[in-house]
């Protein structure tokens, strides 16, 4: 039991993204699935939080009136890949719309079904 | 935002599915804010809740917005979810414990950053310093992928159309 | 496109002198406190955005045009690489601000600026060109639908 | 002058990512055109160069910003990613003035630009990820190149372009988040992102699980952006409906670079042969590797798309290259790194001669083509040509690299081994064999008859990447030997 509540910012992680990536996976809808992609994109950005995280530190910027900061790298990295992500998802659903156009429907199989003739 | 997953894994309905996605980047943004990421939360509020939120339901306005229901069994989904998870667990237990200020991670490279950043580059705000200097190199790579997002998506909407209009004055571009 | 209501539109008039500003203290302000040129560009970005969708995006196109944010795209990429150029002809490395001040630390804090200023431009632009292209798009397709009857 | 050069690992990057923006800037065609070509070849002569400077003087460390790693980024050009740097700028260099010709009949002065926007971007990312020294400046960059081919692969003329983008994009993010994942583990271990301080960090933790799982993630992440059997979804489509000239710089330079990323992380990050031959990945890569090179050498006979067939053909070689890895012997990897560079000329040239077939024919369906061998003479010739070394046949650059790979086999006492790599050969030849019946030993159709061979800004670029095939059967001092010095750094994990 100790050994869950000491880790449990990983165990919430590790539920998110997993529910990402289902989402990602077993969906056909591709809204859907890009909104799935931001979720597990999202949580990953929690795993590189938690490790720079200080108990009883404050935000990284400096002032007389602190000694201890939190981690000032992740949250560098983290922004770069959030900008990633939304670069990502707005050309995703610039595809999803021309798809849309294309074929008439936005899920997978229908899609599917109508390439194979 | 445990149950904000779920409510996105169960609904059909795309805009439950949008609206959901939004309030999850939101929720995000506050456990940021608890981490003592101000400007990550910030960022995270804006994007992940905001803009990403009003794309997503300007797509919504020009496609269906009701899933159509699974067709395949969601057994091999299901097993790479798993053996993501598991790996994931097998990795994970053994980091080092959170908070502490004795890791690798709070040891190494990150202590020079806080000691001397006001001195090298005048910005009380560690993580500017560290963004626009230090790891300047990877903003302007960021930066980059921006401008690759936007032509991408320039490429794809804004110029089709043009494509498109001569496509129904030409009768026979049946192909 | 929203139905006209007058409550909206003088809200919004109002507010968006107030989100700009924002988005102007979070750009200059993001040494001191959190923020910076990409959570600044998209305040501003969002500012517009909210115009457009009280207005209609024709009448956003006209505070900025589309010709011109295409352009500010790629120039925010080329003000921050730029700025690396410009570190070679003071005989440093790559993105080295160190040589732009008197000394080190001021020519770091006047390169900062300048890169800041860059993403600004980039993240401004290119936000509200994917915006003006989603909207875009559907104002084609409700013409087509027009057309097509 | 002496300045100059000691700039070369920034400018290599950092000139496509200025040509790109300018192309985006003045959005005229022609202009952009001109921008892309004559970037494209700077950048070649500086990989060139840094190649040169590395054979002399050995490693190269190059600090962004002036800030000393691991707190700033640093570049880092040893002989294993000079080898890839020259690779990959010289595809594209040898493209570029192939692609006005396909590009100015489809799209508008702006869509033009954009086109080679994105083109160069691709380039920009590329080179980028294969000359940082650093692990999430290599997310950034890969992320660039992604997310600009699967603008480029949407420009393609068949609605399936789209399709192919849009899968291509969920399947590459995955991958991306999965390499995330596994370097925020490494870093959570370390604290540091530097890859050659990370690597020397690594030995003392080499066996907790933290870093193991990294291993596992940053290979299955790496893997999908590959595309290794059974990963390799997206490359069929999205090489086979996207523009033919995308198809050919893609197969040419994106999964080299991913190859290696792979040995980078391997070899260097993971202690070298030591560490990364403890684990059981060896065995389970060789394992894909052999499945990848039978089952998509099947798929790709049973193709009746051109572009498609050699899509498949990509996914076998990728099985070649990988299972010259999973030995991780000094011979082994010559022969990957061989059949690496082999690869991207073969495929690129293949890809240019089908656009140029598309280009006048309108399809490359295999029964469109009956009888062409009379009408396009070069462009067919060509194709058997690159086709033969495709197969491996004595004189070509593929049998050079199939011998080692073969070699690699025989020192493990795996003669087995030597036996599948020549009856996958076979496979190939069957494949190829069944485009040579078709154009050459069947009557030409109506629309066959009234082709003209294909325009010369067309011809030429192929015939230099077919010229280079041939010579590199020949003489080897080249590839093989480069690849050779490669090879010793990366079994020795020298960096």
């Amino acid at each position: 039991m100790s050994l869950i509540l000491a880790s449990i910012n990983y165990w919430v992680t590790i539920i998110l993204m997993i529910g990402g990536l289902y989402i990602v996976v077993a969906h056909g809808n591709m809204v859907k699935k890009l909104v799935g992609l931001s979720i597990f994109q999202t949580s990953v950005y929690l795993l590189f939080l938690s490790p720079g995280k200080i108990l009883g530190g404050t935000a990284p910027i400096i002032s007389e009136k602190f000694e201890v900061y939190s981690n000032p790298l992740p949250h560098v990295l983290i922004l770069t890949a959030i900008v990633v992500g939304v670069a990502t998802i707005a050309l995703g659903m610039a595809l999803v719309v021309r798809i849309n156009e294309a074929y008439g429907t936005i899920e997978d199989d229908e899609v599917h079904e109508m390439e194979q003739d | 935002m445990v149950a904000a997953v779920i409510g996105v894994i169960r609904s059909r309905n795309l805009f439950v599915v949008v609206m959901l996605g939004g309030i999850y980047s939101f929720l995000m943004a506050t456990v940021m804010v608890a981490l003592d990421a101000v400007d990550v939360a910030m960022t995270e509020a804006a994007v992940g809740a905001g803009m990403s939120t009003v794309l997503l339901l300007a797509v919504l306005g020009l496609v269906k917005t009701r899933e159509a229901p699974l067709r395949h069994s969601p057994f091999i989904p299901l097993l790479v979810c798993f053996l993501t998870g598991a790996a994931l667990i097998y990795g994970t237990l053994s980091l080092p414990p959170f908070g502490r200020q004795d890791t690798p991670t709070n040891q190494h490279v990150a202590p020079y950053y806080i000691k001397n950043s006001v001195k090298e580059t005048g910005s009380p705000n560690i993580v500017t310093a560290v963004l626009a200097s230090y790891r300047g190199y990877d903003t302007l790579g960021e930066t980059t992928v921006i401008f690759t997002g936007g032509i991408g998506v320039l490429i794809l909407l804004s110029t089709s159309r043009r494509r498109r209009l001569k496509q129904s004055s030409d009768e026979d571009s049946s192909t | 496109m929203i139905r006209d209501t007058i409550i909206l539109r003088v809200v919004i008039k109002l507010l968006l002198p107030a989100i700009l500003l924002f988005a102007l203290y979070v750009q200059f302000h993001g040494d001191y406190g959190p923020g910076g040129g990409f959570q600044a560009g998209v305040a501003a970005a969002a500012a517009i955005i909210l115009y457009g969708l009280v207005f209609g995006v024709s009448a956003a196109r006209k505070i900025v045009p589309q010709k011109f944010l295409f352009s500010l795209i790629p120039i925010g990429v080329l003000v921050f690489s730029g700025t690396g150029i410009v570190s070679w002809f003071f005989g440093a490395n790559y993105l080295d601000y160190s040589p732009f001040g008197s000394d080190s630390k001021s020519g770091q804090h006047l390169g900062i600026l300048i890169v800041e200023l860059g993403v600004f431009i980039t993240v401004f632009s290119t936000m509200l060109a994917i915006f003006y292209s989603f909207a875009g798009r559907s104002e084609i397709l409700s013409l087509d639908g027009d057309t097509d009857k | 002058m002496e300045f100059l050069q000691e700039q070369l690992p920034a400018l290599q990057v950092v000139l496509p990512l200025v040509a790109a923006s300018l192309c985006a800037l003045f959005r005229f065609g022609y202009l952009s055109w001109l921008i892309t070509l004559s970037s494209s070849i700077l950048s070649f002569l500086v990989a060139v160069f840094l190649l040169l400077r590395v054979l002399e003087q050995g490693i190269i460390s190059y600090e962004i910003g002036g800030w000393s790693p691991p707190f700033g980024i640093e570049y880092r050009v040893d002989l294993i990613n000079a080898f890839v740097l020259l690779i990959v700028s010289g595809v594209s260099a040898v493209i570029v003035p192939y692609t006005q010709k396909s590009i100015s009949a489809r799209f508008d002065s702006t869509e033009q630009s954009w086109f080679y926007c994105m083109y160069l971007l691709v380039l920009t990312g590329l080179l980028g990820v294969t000359i940082t020294g650093d692990a999430f400046n290599i997310f950034v960059f890969l992320e660039i190149s992604s997310l600009a081919s699967y603008a480029m692969i949407a420009m393609g003329r068949d609605r399936r372009g789209l399709t192919a983008a849009y899968q291509y994009l969920i399947m590459g993010t995955i991958g991306a988040t999965f390499i995330v994942i596994g370097i925020g583990l490494l870093w959570a271990m370390t604290g540091t992102l530097n890859l050659y301080d990370l690597a020397g960090r690594l030995p003392e933790i080499k066996n907790t699980r933290p870093v193991l799982a990294a291993l596992a993630f940053l290979t299955v992440g790496v893997s999908l952006k590959l595309a290794l059997f059974p990963l390799h979804l997206w490359l069929p489509n999205a090489y086979a409906y996207g523009p033919s000239v995308a198809s050919a710089f893609l197969a040419g330079t994106a999964t080299k670079v991913a190859i290696y990323l792979l040995l980078r992380f391997f070899f260097t990050i993971f202690g070298g042969a030591t560490f990364f031959t403890e684990t059981p990945l060896p065995e389970i890569l060789k394992i894909l590797a052999l499945l990848a090179m039978f089952a998509a050498s099947i798929v790709a006979i049973f193709q009746s798309n051109i572009k498609r067939m050699l899509a498949y053909s990509s996914v076998a070689q990728i099985g070649f290259i990988v299972l010259g890895i999973s030995y991780a012997t000094e011979t082994s990897l010559t022969g990957a790194m061989t059949h690496m560079f082999n690869h991207a000329i073969m495929k690129a040239g293949l890809f240019l001669l089908l656009g140029a077939i598309m280009f006048r024919l309108g399809s490359v369906k295999i029964e469109a083509l009956s009888g062409i061998g009379r009408k396009m003479p070069l462009t067919m010739a060509g194709f058997v040509i690159l086709g033969l070394s495709l197969i491996g046949a004595p004189g070509t650059a593929g049998f050079i690299s199939k011998w080692y790979l073969g070699l690699g086999a025989l020192e493990q006492g795996e003669w087995w081994i030597l036996v599948l790599i020549v009856s996958a050969s076979l496979l190939t030849m069957i494949y190829i064999g069944r485009v040579v019946e078709v154009a050459y030993f069947r009557e030409p159709t109506d629309e066959v008859v009234q082709l003209k061979e294909a325009p010369s800004e067309m011809l030429w670029p192929a015939y230099l990447l077919i010229a280079a095939a041939i010579y590199f059967g020949f003489d080897t001092s080249f590839s093989a030997d480069l690849a050779r010095q490669a090879a010793v750094l990366l079994v020795n994990a020298v960096y």
